[in-house]
């Protein structure tokens, strides 16, 4: 299987060197074949691979690809690590990825970049592949760091565009400060373990349970919740959790199908999957799993809110990511690891299907993004419509598509937790449903119900996307509808994940909830139906329908009432503005005064110049003791022997 | 097939006497003199292979050693020898010397031998630097060094040359004259210049006391550590294009170089005793120059300024080793940080280098380093932003690149310390990327900022080929780093059990 | 009786005296020379007591070419001077300054 | 008394040569009219060269005591004269065309430079107090007239009067010094006063007292502060010519003076003179290095910097040690060289009616001749002490001598001040390379004589600073004789 | 039998007094008296010393030379003498200060360390000892290298001082006496025949007149 990993691995950085370095040479057809084939070849391999690893339940792959560096006896390598948590991400994103190289033939048909677009998306799915493959920190970095590299390639792949080439500036600062906090962990990893392989590690967490660590002087702490605190920071940045989600929004900057692939399918689940796949170390730390479950918890409900006053089609589905991302923290948080990438997986597939769609809706409005300047497309774009709708009842949670089942796992198991913040967590994850109903009706209802809005000439030419743009919708719709009926026994519930997630008994929320339904889909279902979250999507739906269907005027009104909770929302809650203050003129206004306090007038100013200056000034005053006076002369040479001989022979 | 080549000698004295043919040939065919040293830069370069690949890396003692009297009534020795420390850095100067001829060709219209000569001439010295083993010999191609530097800066310079050219001349001036001092209390201790004797000499704290400072001047203004590191940024800003990557790629290096071969192993309780006051400068560098940098208006500048703090990775990779040792009775960890400012140090070489020269096509073509006379750079030179993105983003540390591998050593060596110093030595993270992407978008991405930028011209193939050659070396060195960290292990070991030794 | 110290703080006074003159004149420059003399005077005065206490007659040979070279020393001095005054109509030590700082 | 017996002139073969050659150019200049100047000249550097090869062909090892005593022919007064011989055969050299663009070639320039020569032959091959003293004033009178050489300039004239009052008042001051050693010890020959101290309480106050005025005399004739004030005025007001050869030889000459009167007299006395130096040494060392930075005329900066080498020259000779005197031998014999390729370049960009006073006449040098603009940069390299020039031999040796006493602290003093120092040799660069010529600048033009022996003299300061071995043996080989 | 005293304290004041003046007469011609007499008491003091023959060379060599030169330049140049005596005033006091201090130093050093107790008077010369003789013998024999160099200094003092006082201008103007005496009334005189006119008034014509 070694050479299975490696190509599956390789396949597409291949493409993405083919098309980026020769991209003139081969066109722009070589380009997308190239790459599309490198793809293709790794979701196959993926395929062989889950069916190895999941279905055949062969052993943990483990090995080493070849030895970065070895330094200090501490072996660096390059190498994979593939269980059922590996394959089933393998799935998700060579999966996702697929789709959207075929998707991005049609999107990026004109554009002036297109062999570099495919470079960048194939660079991506190979960064992704080795991070999720990692069976090291090291590794896992490296991923982490290249990911975040072709976002912000991405990003700015319209390089042209002011807002895109700030956003993408944005994306990768932001994230660098989760890296920044993942980099201490995985230092603090190697200094405790002495190795960065997963398997040492995770073979070391009991014997460092108790391990203390002194941050600050005189406080000790457990060095678990330390380690894991650091690690979840890089995870807020990639999955853009509060209140490193800033940058998020502001990436819809880039093309759709990078909105698709990096900021909501895969990219922005790599914090998720990291969180699960250290599951053996946050175990250990219930302080950890507290902070990871707030943080998820205010993420899933606060962003949610702003969702509803978005008038971009792709900021509302944006927003909605965001959202859903903090479902999956607030799983983590509660140790539900399994229901987390369940959630991911369904989410991969429904929520890059939105985005696909809110891009075939773009194309066909001539990139027009304002939802205000759309409406009625249903008739123009029947097979968009279609499968948005199946995409946002997923993401709504209605049964049976696989959003309902993902979520309400994870609200089940959120109910049953102990741990601290739960209780919090619960209240956010239920009104979150509520939310979520209500601005993804909103979304529904504008763009392709009531009346077109736009103008005679766009709506002359409004017309449904090419195959290439709708069959990656209809493929991805499949599992959108489905996935969650199918996995749900075997994912959440079921030990599918096997030995490669860790749950101690006490944390196990997800345990009382198998209890309850043994994970059969129909029992889940009939059951779910009687619980609060599903009447609130009903309500959630209802009210959107109220709001922009019946009386689409009214929203316009409670805009003017609740002026000032709008100013929020519209700026959403200033945090941008805030960190614009505080960090960016912040240290804008530092550096200045260091370079010119600090360096010109201190050091260069009063030291270095001031030094040479200063003997200048004396140079020039000493000359003046050469007066040109012969007794002058004289005198000085009279004093020089008077003091000879009355200090030293005299003495 | 080497064995019997003088090889240390021959990659000094051939550029040097490559220096005095090219200038020779006769005035007005600049075109015979490029291509002369052109010719022996690239000799010296494939001479200077074989010490790689002839390197024994199971030892940490001198290799390629030859030593011959030179002033044998002052026991000055002519002495040669390289370990794992220096040879990798011999091999940096004669690549980039072959870069930097290259870069030079059309570009340099004054006096072209002299430029070329300087360059040549001072590529001999700093491989004597690097391969010295007697103290004199080293103090002689330390201070030799300047000279061209100090040519380069002021003839081929701009505007404010002259002043940056005397104020680095005097700063490393003034360093080095301690320096010398020192070798020579060290020969009045030990009856020898050789350094490898001073290593073996114990002495009394005071004097190494006394000895550590002057050192740490020496080497800090060269580094150059906060806050002797003014020099810097007037040195860069005013230097051609060559010179700017020679002082960014080898000449920084010297000062580190100076750490290892000299301060530390030489005065290692004093070293001890105060690496506390190391580490804080370094760390100063990390954060405080990050800021200043993040501020500069000019390209040249703020690349400097990133020089600074990226080279104080390597002071803090080499002083952490103490205090790890003091907590734990034990190096282990500290090679980790060792390797890692080594390998920042030739990351950085590549790096810096490479961006220095990224500058110095736009200014070619421009006639501009401000970054607010450049935007959409990228629109007319797509060829030119990809490396120029590449780099910066190596620059910023990113794995996968060169970037990465030193800085991710020596935060995971620090972290061994304390909390707090791989705290704010990571903070590179951030502030890297700050002043390094915000420049980039400035002057490459956007739309086409004016006129100017608008008939830019692509690179062409010399200066594509000269970029491609970095940015592999580059990916390469951040891809699999091994090859080049192997043939330091031995010496690493030994050096770390010497200066954990006390020579009290 | 008198003893050696004598003579010598003899030398020693016309010494200091020497001294302040050169010292002290700052009009004209032949009085300088003058002073020089004089101190040339101490020296040998010096010599020549201690050649006389010490029975010895290298002090007096010493101070035979001292005289000589004195001699000498007043020719080229006076010719320099000379050469002075006719660049510039003045030997007042007090006006030479045109080379200082 | 004793009967006379005639002494052994061989040893002094080349002094006396000298002298009647002196004789003869000076008779045949008298005849020649002044078209044939030339043979007069040709006739100096004759002399220069056959005096050379006298002092060569005298055995090179041992010494050799004649005149009664009063003569010492050791390997150092040799190895020093063949340099004085040398510096001042480049000196001549220079000179030559500075004196016909100006009008004033005229033989007694080089009979006047004879004499000189043969009085720093004679300090340096002294062995009696008597004999310093009268080459020394050999030397003095002969310089004294040459400053005043260029008789219608009021500022040599200056210069001159300057020179010689203060001259005198310092040779009163020395032969006070003798008196009083004479007085102590009851002998002007040199071996006997060392035997003198050496058997006597080192202690005594009259010898401590002469050795003061001693100290002086050899402060102010090589311009040790603050006895120093002659320089700057005397180098700016002579002719450049004279400059060059004031600045250059008779430094050897002090150096010789120094051994013969502080060490090989008086090294008994080495803890006592050994202050007095260092303060004139750290003195030197500052105030040139300082105030030269504020000049702007060419020589009187180089004066201030000779001030400056002065302060480390002292630095050797204050260790007292063999290894520190070699320092200093060499030291002198560098600077002696550097200095005369200094003035040298400076008498290249003199022109007819235009002298090259000003250091921004160095400007553009590079675009007019990089040859002579690479000479420039290699003398004020090496004036320095950058490597791998020989000033930078110079001076790591007599730091190294002080740092073996233990002076650390003088060194790091001398080696800051060196910095500072630095600056004014880099200012001269600076114009050099740095500036673009001014419009009217000529090419240079000089005879081609003139072109090679500068050249050979600028890369022998390279030729030294690479292979700086065998003159530093020979100068340890011939203290330690 | 105390003469010796006597002759010696007279001698030194008078040497004394007139060093004093000659550094504080105003007037160039009194101060180089004054030094003349300087040297004659020396002499005398010289001659308690029993150096007779550089006594009498003070007297014949200095004052009968070099003072004579002296005085000679110094009326040659006409020197006007300052009537301020300002500088002089204003510096004395240091001046004095100085002297005084170096004075101190010195017979600090030499007073204690030269008396009889070290250096008695050493045994007076039989009557036919010449002095003269003694220092003429030794001087052409022990100490003929140094009387070869104060020969050369006496050649360079001449060569010096004529190299800069001579002065062969190709204007100025001497006496050739042979070209005086063939001089004839021709060469020199020439009789013009003019007319006899009547002066121009005065005030006329200005740029004629004077």
């Amino acid at each position: 299987m070694d050479k299975v990993y490696l190509i599956l691995a390789l396949s597409p950085l291949v493409g993405a060197i083919i098309a980026g370095l020769f991209g003139k040479k081969i066109g722009r057809s070589g380009a997308h074949w190239v790459t599309n084939i490198g793809v293709a070849i790794s979701f196959v391999l993926s395929l062989v691979v889950f069916n190895h690893i999941v279905l055949n339940d062969a052993p943990t792959y483990n090995a080493t690809v070849y030895q970065w560096l070895l330094s200090d006896g501490i072996n660096f390598e390059v190498g994979f690590l593939v269980d059922e948590l590996t394959a089933t991400m393998l799935i998700v994103v060579t999966f996702v990825s697929l789709m959207v190289h075929i998707y991005t033939i049609g999107y990026m048909r004109d554009d002036p970049g297109y062999q570099r677009f495919f470079s960048y998306i194939s660079l991506f799915t190979f960064s992704m592949l080795m991070l999720v493959m990692a069976n090291n920190f090291m590794q896992l970095f490296f991923g982490w760091e290249a990911v975040g590299l072709v976002s912000y390639l991405l990003i700015g792949f319209w390089y042209k565009k002011p807002t895109a080439i700030y956003a993408n500036l944005k994306a990768f600062l932001v994230n660098r400060v989760g890296d920044f906090g993942f980099l201490l962990g995985i230092a603090a990893i190697l200094m405790y373990f002495g190795s960065l392989d997963y398997a040492q590690v995770f073979a070391g967490a009991e014997g460092h349970a108790n391990t203390t660590i002194e941050i600050f002087p005189g406080v000790e702490w457990s060095l678990m919740t330390v380690v894991c605190i650091l690690l979840f920071i890089g995870a807020m940045g990639k999955s853009a959790q509060v209140p490193l989600h800033v940058w998020l929004p502001d990436s819809m900057e880039g093309p759709t199908p990078i909105s698709a692939l990096i900021h909501a399918a895969t990219m922005v689940t790599a914090g998720i999957f990291m969180v699960s796949r250290m599951s053996p170390l946050f175990e250990w730390s219930e302080t950890a799993l507290s902070v990871v479950l707030v943080i998820g918890a205010i993420t899933a409900l606060f962003m949610a809110f702003l969702g509803l006053i978005q008038n971009d089609i792709k900021r509302v589905v944006a927003y909605s990511t965001l959202s859903q991302l903090g479902y999956m923290t607030v799983a983590l948080g509660v140790s539900a690891y399994s229901a987390a990438m369940f959630h991911l997986m369904t989410h991969a597939f429904f929520k890059a299907l939105l985005f696909l769609a809110a891009g075939s809706v773009i194309m066909a409005m001539h990139h027009e993004q304002d939802m205000r300047k759309m409406g009625g497309l249903r008739k123009h774009m029947p097979i968009t419509y279609w499968t948005a709708l199946m995409g946002s009842l997923a993401l709504m949670g209605i049964p049976p598509f696989s959003g309902f089942f993902s979520k309400d796992t994870i609200i089940e198991a959120v109910g049953a937790s102990t741990i601290a913040g739960s209780g919090f967590a619960y209240f956010a994850v239920v009104v979150g449903v509520f939310i979520t109903a209500l601005y993804s009706m909103r979304l529904l209802f504008l763009t392709f119900h009531g009346k077109p809005r736009m103008d005679e000439h766009t709506l002359s030419h409004v017309k449904e996307s090419p195959k290439v743009v709708t069959i990656p919708l209809i493929l991805l719709a499949i599992p959108s509808v489905f996935a969650g009926w199918l996995a749900l026994k075997g994912m959440p519930f079921g030990d599918y994940f096997g030995d490669s997630i860790v749950i101690f008994d006490q944390h196990n929320g997800l345990a009382i909830a198998k209890e309850m339904h043994q994970g059969d889909p129909w029992h889940f279902l009939t059951h779910s139906i009687m619980t609060l979250p599903f009447w609130l999507v009903i309500a959630g739906i209802a009210t959107a329908w109220v709001l922009y269907v019946a009386k689409p005027e009214w929203p316009g009104r409670i805009k003017d009432r609740l002026s000032i909770v709008h100013r929020i929302l519209d700026n959403a809650y200033g945090i941008d503005r805030l960190y614009y203050v505080v960090f960016v003129k912040g240290s804008q206004l530092l550096g200045k005064g260091f370079s010119s306090v600090g360096d010109a007038k201190l050091i260069d100013g009063i030291m270095v110049n001031g030094m040479a200056n200063s003997i200048g000034r004396f140079a020039g005053v000493a000359r003046r003791m050469q007066t040109g006076f012969l007794y002058h002369y004289a005198f000085a040479m009279i004093i020089g022997l008077l003091v000879l001989v009355g200090w030293f022979v005299l003495k | 097939m080497f064995d019997n080549l003088p090889l240390l000698s021959l990659v000094i004295w051939l550029p040097i006497i490559g220096g005095i043919v090219v200038l020779f040939v006769s005035r007005g065919e600049a075109g015979l003199q490029r291509l002369l040293a052109l010719a022996f830069s690239v000799a010296t370069f494939l001479i200077s292979i074989p010490l790689y690949t002839g390197f024994d890396v199971s030892t940490p003692q001198m290799q390629f050693t030859k030593t011959v009297a030179w002033i044998p009534s002052f026991n000055v020795n002519y002495s040669l020898g390289v370990d794992g420390f220096s040879m990798p850095l011999i091999l940096l100067t004669t690549f980039f010397t072959v870069i930097v001829i290259i870069s030079a060709w059309e570009v340099i219209k004054k006096h072209v031998a002299q430029y070329m000569a300087a360059f040549l001439i001072m590529e001999g010295l700093m491989n004597g630097v690097f391969a010295s083993l007697d103290s004199v010999l080293f103090y002689v191609f330390w201070e030799a060094m300047l000279i061209p530097m100090f040519l380069i800066i002021g003839v081929w310079g701009g505007q404010r040359r002259v002043y940056a050219a005397i104020k680095f001349f005097l700063y490393t001036f003034l360093g080095s004259v301690l320096l010398l001092v020192s070798i020579l209390y060290l020969y009045f201790e030990t009856g020898s210049f050789a350094i490898l004797a001073f290593h073996a000499q114990s002495l009394g704290m005071t004097a190494q006391t006394l000895i550590f400072f002057a050192f740490l001047i020496a080497f800090a203004v060269k580094v150059p550590m906060w806050p002797v590191h003014t020099w810097l940024p007037d040195a860069h800003v005013e230097a051609p294009t060559g010179g700017s990557v020679i002082l960014a790629a080898i000449m920084l290096k010297l000062g580190a170089y100076g750490f290892i071969r000299f301060l530390l192993p030489i005065v290692p309780d004093a070293a001890a005793e105060f690496d506390w006051l190391v580490i804080t400068l370094s760390l100063i560098a990390v954060v405080y120059i990050a800021l200043v940098a993040l501020v500069q208006e000019d390209m040249k500048k703020l690349i400097a300024y990133s020089s600074i703090a990226h080279m104080g990775f390597v002071t803090l990779g080499l002083f952490v080793v103490f205090s790890i040792f003091r907590q734990t009775g034990d190096t282990a960890g500290a090679a980790l940080g060792v390797e890692g400012a080594m390998v920042q140090m030739i990351s950085h070489g590549f790096i810096s280098g490479a961006l220095f020269l990224c500058v110095g096509v736009m200014y070619d073509r421009m006639h501009s380093r401000r970054i607010s006379d450049y935007g959409g750079v990228i629109n007319t030179m797509p060829m030119f932003a990809g490396f120029m993105v590449l780099f910066a983003l190596a620059n910023t540390g990113l794995p996968g690149t060169s970037g990465f591998v030193g800085e991710f050593m020596v935060i995971l060596s620090a972290f061994q310390v304390n909390f707090w110093i791989a705290f704010l030595a990571a903070s590179t993270l951030i502030f890297g990327a700050a002043y390094t992407l915000w420049m980039v978008k400035r002057v490459i991405f956007g739309d086409i900022a004016n006129d100017n930028v608008a008939q830019l011209s692509d690179v062409n193939s010399r200066e594509f080929w000269m970029l491609a050659v970095l940015a592999i070396a580059v990916i390469v060195l951040g891809v699999w780093p091994a090859p080049l960290v192997d043939v330091m292990h031995s010496s690493v070991d030994h050096f770390l059990n010497h200066i954990v030794t006390s020579k009290l | 009786m008198i003893s050696l110290s004598h003579f010598l703080v003899l030398g020693g006074i016309l010494f200091c005296l020497s001294v302040a003159g050169i010292f002290l004149n700052r009009k004209n420059v032949i009085i300088l020379l003058m002073s020089i003399e004089l101190m040339l005077l101490a020296v040998n005065m010096n010599f020549v007591a201690f050649a006389h206490f010490h029975g010895d007659t290298a002090g007096q040979i010493f101070v035979f070419f001292i005289l000589t070279v004195a001699a000498a020393e007043a020719a080229i001095g006076l010719a320099i001077l000379i050469t002075l005054f006719r660049n510039r109509r003045t030997i007042n030590v007090g006006e030479l300054d045109n080379l200082s700082g | 008394m004793t009967d006379f017996i005639t002494p052994d002139f061989q040893p002094a073969i080349a002094e006396i040569f000298l002298l009647t050659m002196a004789c003869v150019v000076l008779l045949v200049d008298v005849y020649l009219p002044a078209s044939k100047r030339g043979i007069t000249y040709v006739l100096a550097q004759l002399s220069l060269l056959v005096g050379a090869y006298l002092t060569l062909s005298l055995p090179m090892n041992e010494t050799v005591l004649t005149f009664n005593g009063s003569y010492i022919n050791d390997p150092m007064a040799l190895v020093l004269k063949l340099f004085i011989y040398l510096v001042s055969f480049l000196a001549f050299l220079y000179a030559r065309q500075y004196l016909v663009d100006r009008g004033i070639y005229r033989g007694e320039f080089y009979v006047l430079g004879l004499f000189a020569v043969l009085g720093m032959l004679v300090m340096v091959s002294a062995h009696n107090y008597l004999i310093i003293y009268l080459g020394l004033e050999l030397l003095s009178l002969s310089l004294y007239a040459m400053v005043a050489f260029n008789r219608d300039s009021s500022l040599s004239a200056e210069a001159a009067m300057k020179y010689f009052v203060l001259g005198a008042i310092a040779s009163g001051m020395l032969l006070y010094g003798m008196s009083m050693i004479y007085g102590a010890t009851g002998t002007l020959d040199i071996s006997e006063i060392a035997a003198f101290i050496a058997s006597s309480d080192s202690d005594s106050i009259v010898l401590k007292f002469g050795v003061a005025f001693l100290v002086v005399g050899i402060a102010f004739k090589l311009g040790a502060v603050p006895f120093h004030m002659w320089i700057p005025d005397v180098y700016q007001g002579a002719p450049t010519a004279v400059t060059l050869f004031i600045g250059s030889a008779p430094k050897i000459a002090a150096f010789a003076m120094i051994m013969r009167l502080l060490v090989d007299s008086a090294e008994g006395l080495h803890v006592h003179w050994q202050d007095m130096l260092i303060v004139l040494s750290v003195l030197s060392v500052i105030v040139g290095n300082i105030v030269a930075i504020a000049q702007t005329n060419i020589k009187r900066m180089l004066g201030y910097s000779t001030i400056a080498h002065v302060g480390f020259l002292l630095l050797g000779i204050l260790s007292g040690t063999d290894e520190g005197y070699s320092a200093s031998m060499f030291y002198a014999i560098v600077y002696a060289i550097t200095t005369a390729a200094g003035f040298g370049l400076v008498i290249l960009l003199s022109r007819a009616g235009y002298d090259a006073e000003d250091i921004s006449d160095f400007k553009g040098l590079n675009s007019r001749s990089p040859w002579f603009a690479f000479m420039v940069m290699i003398v004020m390299m090496s004036m320095a002490g950058v490597p791998p020039f020989v000033g930078f031999w110079a001076k790591l040796q007599v730091l190294q001598a002080v740092v073996n006493i233990e002076l650390v602290w003088l060194a790091v003093l001398a080696v800051l001040l060196s910095v500072v120092g630095a600056f004014y040799y880099l200012r001269i660069i600076k114009f050099t390379y740095f500036d673009d010529a001014d419009d009217n600048a000529a090419e240079i033009e000089a005879p081609t004589d003139m072109k090679i022996a500068l050249s050979f003299n600028g890369l022998l300061i390279l030729a030294l600073g690479i292979y700086p071995s065998s003159l530093m043996a020979l100068c340890v080989a011939s203290i330690a004789a | 039998m105390a003469i010796e005293p006597v002759l010696f304290y007279f001698f030194a004041i008078v040497l004394v007094a007139a060093s004093a003046a000659v550094i504080t007469v105003p007037n160039s011609v009194h101060a180089v008296l004054f030094l003349v007499l300087a040297f004659f008491t020396s002499a005398g003091l010289w001659l308690l010393l029993e150096a007779e023959f550089l006594a009498i060379t003070l007297v014949l060599v200095y004052v009968g030379a070099v003072m004579v030169l002296f005085l000679f330049v110094v009326m040659m140049l006409d020197i006007n003498v300052e009537p301020t005596r300002e500088g002089f005033i204003k510096n004395l006091p240091i001046g004095i200060i100085v002297a005084l201090i170096m004075m101190v130093e010195i017979v600090l050093v030499v007073w204690p360390n030269f008396g009889l107790q070290s250096y008695g008077a050493p045994v007076p010369h039989a009557a036919n000892y010449s002095n003269t003789k003694e220092l003429g013998y030794v001087l052409y024999t022990v100490y003929l290298y140094a009387f070869e160099l104060a020969a050369a200094i006496l050649l360079l003092a001449i060569v010096a001082a004529i190299m800069l006082t001579l002065r062969r201008r190709p204007n100025s103007k001497y006496q050739d006496p042979g070209q005086q005496v063939l001089a004839r009334k021709a060469d020199r005189l020439r009789i013009v025949k003019m007319e006899s006119s009547p002066r121009s008034a005065p005030g006329s014509n200005p740029g004629e007149e004077s």
